[in-house]
């Protein structure tokens, strides 16, 4: 129950910080920022103490799972067609959720100067993202978890059309029909998914226990798979379906970049690891060398295309669509270095983007540009964010010691046994991530300020939230294992290849 | 055995009597309140004498009709729109300057034609029940014509409707008459035995069966009959759109879905054929055409050719899986797209009146902030109508999958999905339209206020939207039992 | 005091933080302080550590601190390794690395960003120390990055100047081409060897691989791919020349001392392996013996002060990896220790110059300052005679010891003998040419000798140590393969050391007889082809920018918009012609409409009729 | 009294939808063809008689009475069609003083 | 009977063909009357006398009287004759015409039954009107009711 609970205190808050409004315009980020951090609370509970909520394996025993499950709670809900409110969280699930809620915090944080109009809708958008990720996160049941799919879509587009920036309009749109045809797709997949169960067991049923395993009749294997997989690739995204992301994340206010560079994009790669590849093992092993290809792609032809954007945020955006084709090489390698890589720059990336996209946000925010040739020199006026900006660029890079570098080398190294070349051209993203990153740090911190741009330096909530997010980096790089322990159990549920 | 007839038919006798009672009131007193609220009563009583049928069903009352659960529920669905439209009626024709009275009278015929026409189990019945509504239909579309200044152009809907439906109402006459010619028999479930008797199928049934599908088509304005729809939709009063968008739909629907179902013409590979190609041309030539739609009645109407389409593919569905789920599945979209139609229609009546329409995007703009509620109504009816969880629409849409999938209508859900994909697109634009700041707050239709009734629709409608998308459990057991009459 | 190792990079580290997390608004002379005081500190931790190791008699020392990384066969922890060859690289980066810190304070003073430029050089020994006592190659390698990633922020320090910033990314990037290739080197060996502790992977090596097998090629290449790339030898050198854009402080610890020879000790570290691969190892030598020759080639057309000496640098970093190619695995690092102290001060004293010319850096524009500035003169000289391995200067012993041994190396070494010596003779030429360029010759500008405590005072060690480090004896055995003693005969002794000096006597002839007009021997036909040539380091920056960078950046240029947008927008644009289309049906014409209903009835009947 | 059930000189059923099917097509293409109103009512009318026909043709065929039946309510139908039909003619001349229907094409797109 | 099935057939087409070639209401009126008539004969034939009375009395005496009223009302001349004229040019009508030939083309193929010969019996009015009031009984309500229907419509419409 702890997760429907951390759900619905998001979903009701969110209500709350709607109606607040009325009363007073501030009223709403506190609110927020009370939901989030009693979420949190919640979760560091879980992490820490689980004893103290009565979390124990009694509830597990029931849906006859064995003990990778931590929390599982389920209940019925559309019994016509097998479909039942099925919330579990394992060690991956866990982390995934501290990150979303860490992470809301911050795009809190970063909210919390610069929303000042319709206060309390936005932050109703904002708990209301948060919830539909954590159910992501947590659903077991297909339909539920499509439900929670979309559920987080629609804040989202109201967050970008109502608070983007000068060409929202196109981006909310292209955003919104890309997540949602690819959903359609995924929609459909999981539909014949549970037809074929059904046809084999003569059961409707949506319960992600029961379709493990489900026969599905030849020739129809692949193109399930691929509903999902075209789903998730688009979250992700990997190249080529890549391109609402771009515009999305540099027309979205910066917490709607937070929370779609920190956040959304791995509910894609958790789809991967969770559904795709254990729902169809045989298909997505002959499909791992195409997806694999594809990841490779992402990473070099983003970061070419990155590295000649002058728009800041679109720049950072390309970034993550590199970074993220990590994530897909890890998880198709299916080894458990490469899984875990990728559960690592999963983390890793939703801190580093999330802090590239608040330094980028905050920056438009101080000199209403962001385009970098109008940049320039910005270290004099402005060390801290300089510092900061250095700090964060320097993660994404992959420098060891980062979370980011302990992501992309378990990655590489796992997706090297499968395939050399694979490895090996990924590899060369760690030159061409050098090439544009430092970019940035050229255009906008160094040089003279030619344009006499005054710009306030990090005031002190921001200063609270980078220097966060850079322990967590530096956390994350320098004791990684913490987290991996965390995830070792779920992915030797899922079957990822451990070599002893 | 008669008391049982009588309590079965109750619910027509019941409306036969109010709208006999709203034409004497009228002739003695002219009240448009009065007469407003006596429609009103007069829809609840009737629709409120389902109680008393329900536990008598089902049973034939003559050849003619058949009460069953089935239609009972269509029933209910048409009085309950009924009644939504009386509700829109009376502000929006409350400052039209020539008797609005009979509106009323009509909308009890047109709304007595369409629970005929879904109770009907026989092609008398099938065509009084059409017609009867069809006419009604044509003098409310027209029913402002007399007003010095009317908001849209109702002279000319009403001639379109008229000359349109009356060519086609012949064409389905015709389709009945070549039918009746070939196997003897007017009444539906008789119909396979008589095929039977007549040995192999004869073209001539074949064609009748399709002139009558292309009559069913006009009505639920299906790809290639659907040219009228935008034009009436948009010149009619919005409380008759709405009526148009729902009650003459749903109507349409319950019927065709019983007579392809109980003839077993679904399985009529040429029918199955024909429907298909109609219903992938209504999906992407409804939303292709819907997409730069600057007048949301257009819109909306665009919007229901492409919705009809989806229905559609759940029919098509029925002929190649056994079992209840895709009259199911019909019932429940087409109560999902009755809800939101309604809550829509409501949006925009609420905005207008007889004498000016707020019906273009453009009036939509800023309307989020102006009058958030009925922006918050108008958003979720976007947004079930493009299928997004949390609401009805998702459902249906979730029913048009699973009996697609079920009966691997590949090429429709090919179509469905491409359709879906761009009708994101039109839905989106008018919910942006909505959140974005107003330009100017001169022009500021949301300004007025509105009486409770059109409150009470659009909130009751919108809470069945959620409620439908959040836990449907109880409205599928409902509708799995009313498709065991099949 | 062993157990205390974990101390030595943890002081820098901390002294980072401090001096990062207070954002310049430390005093200078706190923050002074602290960045020397924390290597200086570090540089004891090392001592105590060090002298208990020696003592103890053992031949290494390990100490984890925790477990890094342990995933399925992955087992990376963050473990110190201490042995002979890491306690000579530590001594040499706290202890010259405290002396250039110490001179830096000077150095720096008054430069408002004193404190940055601090946190920088402690993150970087920090790192630097990191990598030369890691235990494994995950953990080297993040040292490895460290120090790539402070040598930019270092270069890119003075960061108003957008060339420099341009220099910056140019080092780091070139360096992380090379890092690249270690890094596959590193998946290839622990999937070979499925460990990536150095120790006992080389354990595993010697015991799986055969020699010369394709394994242990693949790895060898691939290592040396990063080691080449950090100690910028051919053909990734380009980037260290234009290194020098950074204060002269950095450019004595990081791109002279001890930064770039990460590459010389990667190699030296995991000899075994080069042992398994003689073909690569060869391959190192020769890479060696180019890099010298082209090195001192450049370095004789430089006009720069600091770049004359970055080329003389990456041609001794040659001489390393030539004495790692025939083997000689200590004398590389014996040379390296000893280049450490000579260059460093010869780089510091060229900063003290710098000082005292208000910041000129061109040679042309300084001469007869022997005079004025009589403790750079002196300094700069010892230094000088340190490179050029003048018998009895330190330089002297190692670079003859890496001459022996590649005379005597059976396989090819000859030729590689051939062309150190050839080098050695540059070596002479270059340097003498810089002495004299500067300090001799017709004096064009005033000079004044910055002087202080802090800044003559560590010079005066280094200088020590650039004259006496030669009779150090580094405690290695155990960590190489015993080598045979070379004795090459008296002839080839003398001819090694008499030789190179033909070198010192050429540029006295020509630079300060003025017997040859050097302006116009470079400055017309083949001279100035051959001028160029050299100038240009064989042109291989012109070829980089045609062959890669150009390239590049046209096609990013070119698409920058991302032509997959222009699919999904293109596939809008015909959706949007269709609607345009379809809408032309809608006439508003009642029997245009009545038409298309029967042309409907039509369609369907031939549909009912045909099926 | 008894109506004697004679039995008649026999029609093939086949020729009387066929005059009904070309009765109907003529109505239909009046609609179609023509510009005038009260022209298109009036092909209207042709049609519904065509089916009106087609049905006692059918029930003439099964010797059932149902077909008539459903000719008379055709029968009211017309009428009640023609009724509302009529009045939006009066009112397409009193406002437009025409009956061209071309003139009500103020909506498209 | 036959001769006078097919006879009045011929006379019904060719009235009909009139009624929508006319340019003058009224003339064509009067040839659908015509035609109305012929059909009501083809109705006898057929057996059935009470449709062929009615056709005559509620087809051709009420509605079509209603047209003519609603002429008269509206007092078309010569004006509106020329009119039609000249809306009744080939282009308007070749295209729909050539349109309807397959359409008929098809249906004839449809009905093209077997051609066995069915007998023909009278029903006449007596069966029709147990008929009517045993089980379409329901239909004669539905029917006073979609009568009502129109009269409502029709006189809100027809109204100044």
């Amino acid at each position: 129950m702890i997760l429907v609970w951390l759900i619905t205190i998001l979903f009701a808050g969110g209500i709350g910080a709607w109606l607040s409004e009325k009363r007073n315009p501030e009223l709403p980020r506190v609110i927020a920022l009370a939901t989030i951090l009693l979420d949190l609370f919640l979760v560091v509970l879980m992490l820490v103490a689980p004893g103290v909520l009565g979390l124990d394996s009694a509830s597990q025993a029931e849906l006859g799972q064995t003990g990778e499950w931590l929390i599982l709670s389920s209940s019925e809900w559309i019994p016509r067609f097998g479909v039942a409110f099925i919330f579990g969280a394992d060690g991956l699930g866990l982390l995934l959720i501290t990150l979303t809620v860490f992470l809301g915090l911050m795009s809190l944080g970063s909210a919390w100067n610069e929303i000042k109009e319709r206060t309390g809708f936005f932050y109703f958008n904002l708990l209301w993202t948060l919830a539909g990720v954590i159910g992501v996160f947590t659903a077991l049941d297909l339909f539920l978890f499509f439900f929670f799919w979309e559920v987080m879509l629609i804040p989202m587009y109201f967050i970008i059309a109502i608070w983007g920036h000068e060409n929202k309009e196109y981006a909310a749109m292209k955003f919104f029909i890309f997540t949602q045809v690819s959903g359609m797709l995924m929609l459909l997949a999981i539909l014949m998914l549970v037809f074929f169960h059904y046809q084999s067991t003569g059961e409707f049923t949506f319960s992600y226990f029961d379709l493990l395993g489900t026969a599905i009749p030849d020739g129809f294997g692949f193109w399930v798979m691929l509903g999902f997989f075209i789903a998730f690739a688009t979250k992700l995204p990997t190249v080529p379906f890549h391109n609402w992301l771009p515009d999305a994340h540099s027309q979205a206010p910066t917490p709607g970049s937070v929370i779609l560079a920190g956040i959304l994009l791995k509910t894609g790669a958790y789809g991967l690891i969770r559904f795709t590849i254990p729902l169809f093992p045989e298909v997505s092993a002959d499909f791992a060398p195409t997806a694999m290809l594809l990841g490779v792609i992402s990473i070099l032809y983003t970061a070419k295309v990155a590295f000649s954007q002058n728009d800041l945020k679109r720049l950072i955006a390309y970034t993550s669509v590199s970074h993220m084709g990590f994530v897909m090489l890890g998880v198709y390698a299916w080894t458990s270095q490469g899984v875990q890589g990728a559960v690592m720059t999963m983390l890793a990336h939703g801190f580093s983007a999330a802090a590239l996209f608040m330094l980028a946000g905050g920056l438009q925010h101080r000199i209403h540009t962001r385009q970098m040739d109008k940049m320039g020199g910005l270290w004099g006026v402005a060390p801290k964010m300089g510092f900061m900006a250095v700090f964060f660029t320097v993660a994404a890079v992959g420098m060891p010691g980062l979370g980011n570098f302990i992501g992309e080398f378990l990655v590489l190294l796992g997706s090297f046994r499968i395939s050399i070349a694979a490895a090996s051209l990924a590899a060369i993203g760690m030159v061409v991530a050098a090439v544009y990153s430092l970019i940035v740090i050229q255009k906008v911190f160094h040089g003279e300020n030619k344009n006499n741009l005054v710009v306030e330096d990090l005031t002190t909530v921001e200063m609270i939230c980078f220097g966060l997010m850079m322990i967590g980096l530096l956390w994350m790089g320098m004791y990684p294992q913490s987290m991996l322990n965390m995830s070792e159990p779920t992915l030797r549920s899922l079957g990822v290849l451990f070599f002893q | 055995m008669y008391s049982n007839l009588i309590i079965d038919l109750m619910q027509i006798i019941m409306l036969t009597i109010s709208t006999v009672v709203v034409m004497m009131t009228t002739a003695f007193k002219r009240d448009h309140g009065l007469i407003s609220g006596l429609t009103v009563f007069g829809l609840f009583a009737s629709l409120l004498t389902f109680v008393f049928i329900q536990p008598v069903l089902p049973l034939e009352a003559t050849q003619l009709l058949i009460i069953d659960e089935y239609s009972l529920f269509f029933s209910n669905l048409i009085i309950v729109g009924a009644i939504g439209v009386a509700l829109l009626a009376y502000p929006y024709f409350q400052n039209h300057n020539v008797q609005n009275e009979e509106f009323y009278i009509l909308l009890m015929t047109a709304t007595l034609g369409a629970v005929v026409l879904a109770c009907s189990n026989h092609f008398v019945s099938f065509l009084l029940g059409m017609e009867m509504m069809g006419v009604s239909l044509y003098a409310m579309i027209a029913y402002p014509v007399h007003a010095a200044k009317s908001a849209k152009f109702p002279l000319e809907a009403g001639v379109k409707y008229l000359i349109l439906s009356a060519l086609t109402s012949g064409i389905t006459l015709f389709g009945i008459a070549l039918v009746y010619a070939y196997i003897g028999t007017m009444g539906f479930d008789e119909i396979p035995a008589a095929l039977e008797a007549a040995g192999e199928l004869g073209p001539v049934f074949l064609i009748g069966v399709l002139m009558i599908v292309a009559g069913a088509a006009f009505k639920l304005s299906l790809v290639p009959f659907h040219i009228w729809t935008p034009d009436v939709y948009e010149g009619a009063p919005v409380p008759v759109t709405a009526f148009l968008a729902t009650v003459s739909k749903a109507a349409m629907l319950a019927v065709t879905l019983r007579l392809l179902l109980v003839s077993n013409a679904i399985e009529l590979n040429v029918v199955t054929t024909v429907l298909t190609v109609m219903a992938a041309a209504s999906i992407i030539f409804g939303n292709l055409l819907a997409l730069l739609q600057e007048n949301v009645k257009r819109l909306f109407a665009y919007s229901s050719i492409a919705h009809l389409g989806y229905l559609l593919v759940i029919i098509i569905a029925a002929a190649k899986i056994p079992g209840t789920l895709s009259v199911e599945g019909v019932s429940f979209y087409m109560l999902a797209y009755f809800v939101m139609s309604l809550s829509g229609f409501a949006v925009i009546s609420a905005l207008s009146n007889s004498e000016k329409e707020y019906d273009q995007l453009a009036d939509f703009r800023g309307l989020f902030w102006r009058n958030s509620w009925v922006s918050a109504v108008l958003i979720t009816v976007l947004l079930s109508l493009a299928g997004i969880p949390l609401t009805a629409g998702f459902i249906g849409k979730f029913y048009i999958f699973t009996t697609g999938v079920e009966s691997e209508l590949w090429f429709l859900l090919t179509m469905l999905i491409i359709g879906s994909a761009i009708g994101l697109y039109y839905y989106l634009r008018l919910i942006y339209i909505m959140l974005q700041p107003a330009e100017d707050d001169t022009n500021d239709p949301a300004a007025v206020s509105l009486p409770l009734g059109v409150h009470a629709v659009m909130a009751a409608m919108t809470a069945a939207i959620i409620y439908l998308g959040v836990y449907p459990a109880p409205m599928i057991d409902t509708l799995q039992s009313l498709a065991s009459a099949f | 005091m062993l157990d205390l190792l974990w101390l030595v990079p943890v002081i820098p580290f901390i002294g980072f933080l401090i001096l990062t997390l207070t954002f310049g608004k430390l005093p200078q002379l706190a923050a002074g302080i602290v960045g020397a005081g924390s290597i200086g500190l570090s540089f004891v931790f090392a001592f105590l550590a060090g002298s208990s190791f020696l003592g103890a008699e053992i031949s290494s020392y390990s100490q984890t601190l925790w477990t890094w990384m342990s995933v399925g066969d992955l087992e990376v922890g963050f473990t110190l390794y201490l042995d002979g060859v890491s306690l000579v690289m530590m001594y040499v980066i706290t202890g010259i690395g405290f002396l250039i810190h110490v001179y830096a304070t000077g150095y720096m003073s008054g430069d408002p960003s004193f404190a940055r430029f601090f946190s920088y050089m402690n993150l970087f020994v920090s790192a630097m120390l990191i990598l030369v006592l890691a235990d494994n190659l995950a953990l080297l390698f993040m040292g490895w990055e460290g120090v790539g990633l402070c040598s930019y922020l270092l270069i890119g320090f003075w960061y108003k100047d957008p060339n420099n910033g341009y220099c910056a990314r140019k080092a780091f990037v070139m360096t992380r081409v090379g890092d690249a290739f270690m890094a596959i080197g590193l998946f290839t060996l622990f999937v070979s060897t499925g460990t990536l502790n150095i120790q006992e992977a080389m354990l595993e090596a010697e015991a799986q691989w055969v020699v010369g097998s394709g394994v242990a090629t693949a790895v060898t290449l691939l290592l040396l791919g990063g080691a080449v790339g950090k100690s910028a030898q051919l053909p990734l050198q380009t980037w260290l020349p234009d290194a020098m854009a950074g204060p002269t402080p950095i450019s004595a610890l990081i791109h002279a001392a001890t930064m770039v020879t990460a590459g010389v000790y990667l190699i030296a570290r995991t000899h075994v392996l080069y042992l398994l691969a003689p073909e690569v190892q060869y391959l190192v030598g020769v890479i060696g013996a180019i890099t010298l020759l082209m090195a001192g080639f450049t370095a004789l057309t430089q006009s720069d002060i600091k770049k004359v000496l970055a080329f003389s640098t990456v041609s001794q970093i040659g001489y390393m990896f030539l004495a790692l190619g025939v083997g000689a695995w200590s004398s590389a690092i014996f040379h390296l220790m000893t280049h450490a102290f000579f260059k460093a001060l010869l780089f510091l004293t060229a900063g003290s110059i710098i000082l005292a010319m208000h910041h000129e850096q061109d040679i042309f524009k300084m001469g007869g300052l022997r005079k004025d500035l009589r403790w750079s003169h002196a300094l700069f000289l010892i230094g000088t005679l340190g490179l050029v391995a003048f018998p009895g200067f330190s330089g002297f012993f190692s670079k003859e010891e890496i001459l022996a041994s590649a005379m005597e190396n059976h396989d090819g070494g000859y030729i590689l003998y051939l062309a150190g010596l050839l080098g050695a003779v540059m070596t002479y030429l270059y340097s003498f040419r810089l002495y004299f360029l500067v300090f001799y010759g017709k004096k064009t500008h005033d000079g004044h000798e910055v002087m202080g405590l802090h800044l003559q005072g560590p010079l005066v060690l280094l200088a020590i140590g650039a004259v006496f480090a030669g009779f150090i004896h580094i405690p290695v055995e155990g960590v190489f393969p015993e080598m045979e003693e070379h004795h090459p005969s008296v002839m080839a002794q003398a001819a090694m050391i008499l030789l190179p000096m033909l070198g010192g006597l050429l540029a006295w002839w020509v630079f300060v007889k003025g017997k040859v007009d050097t302006e116009k021997l470079a400055g017309q036909g083949f001279g100035a082809k051959l001028h160029r040539f050299w100038f240009t380091q064989w042109g291989m920056d012109w070829l980089y920018d045609k062959i890669i960078v150009t390239p590049y950046t046209w096609l990013a240029e070119v698409n920058k918009n991302d032509f997959i947008d222009s699919i999904y927008n293109g596939s809008a644009r015909a959706v949007r012609f269709c609607h345009e289309v379809m809408s032309e049906t809608q006439t508003g014409q009642l029997r245009w409409y009545a038409i298309s209903i029967a042309y409907g009835l039509l369609l369907l009947v031939v549909l009912g009729v045909l099926l | 009294m008894e109506m004697p059930t004679v039995t008649m000189q026999v029609i093939p059923m086949e020729h009387g939808l066929l005059l009904a099917a070309i009765l109907f097509i003529m109505g239909m293409v009046g609609v179609l063809t023509r510009r005038n109103l009260v022209f298109i009512l009036m092909s209207l009318e042709i049609m519904l008689n065509a089916t009106g026909l087609a049905f006692i043709v059918a029930s003439s065929h099964w010797g059932q009475v149902d077909g008539q039946i459903m000719f008379l309510m055709i029968l009211s139908l017309a009428a009640a069609e023609v009724a509302v039909a009529l009045g939006l003619v009066l009112q397409l001349f009193q406002k437009r003083k025409t009956l061209d229907i071309n003139v009500l094409g103020e909506m498209k797109g | 009977m036959s001769v006078l099935f097919y006879g009045s057939a011929i006379i019904a087409v060719l009235a009909t063909l009139l009624v929508i070639t006319r340019t003058n209401i009224v003339h064509a009126l009067l040839y659908f009357i015509v035609s109305l008539l012929a059909i009501a004969v083809i109705f006898y034939t057929l057996g059935a006398p009470f449709a062929a009375a009615l056709e005559i009395i509620v087809y051709a005496g009420a509605i079509m009287v209603m047209f003519l009223f609603v002429v008269m009302m509206l007092n078309l001349g010569q004006v509106t004759q020329d009119q039609e004229k000249a809306w009744l040019t080939p282009s308007v009508w070749i295209g729909p015409s050539i349109m309807a030939v397959p359409l008929l083309v098809a249906v004839i193929y449809a009905i093209n039954l077997n051609q066995e010969q069915m007998a023909h019996t009278v029903v006449g009015g007596k069966e029709i009107g147990v008929a009517l009031f045993g089980p379409y009984v329901l239909a004669v309500e539905l029917a006073s009711m979609l009568l009502l229907a129109g009269l409502v419509g029709a006189y809100h419409l027809a109204r100044k």
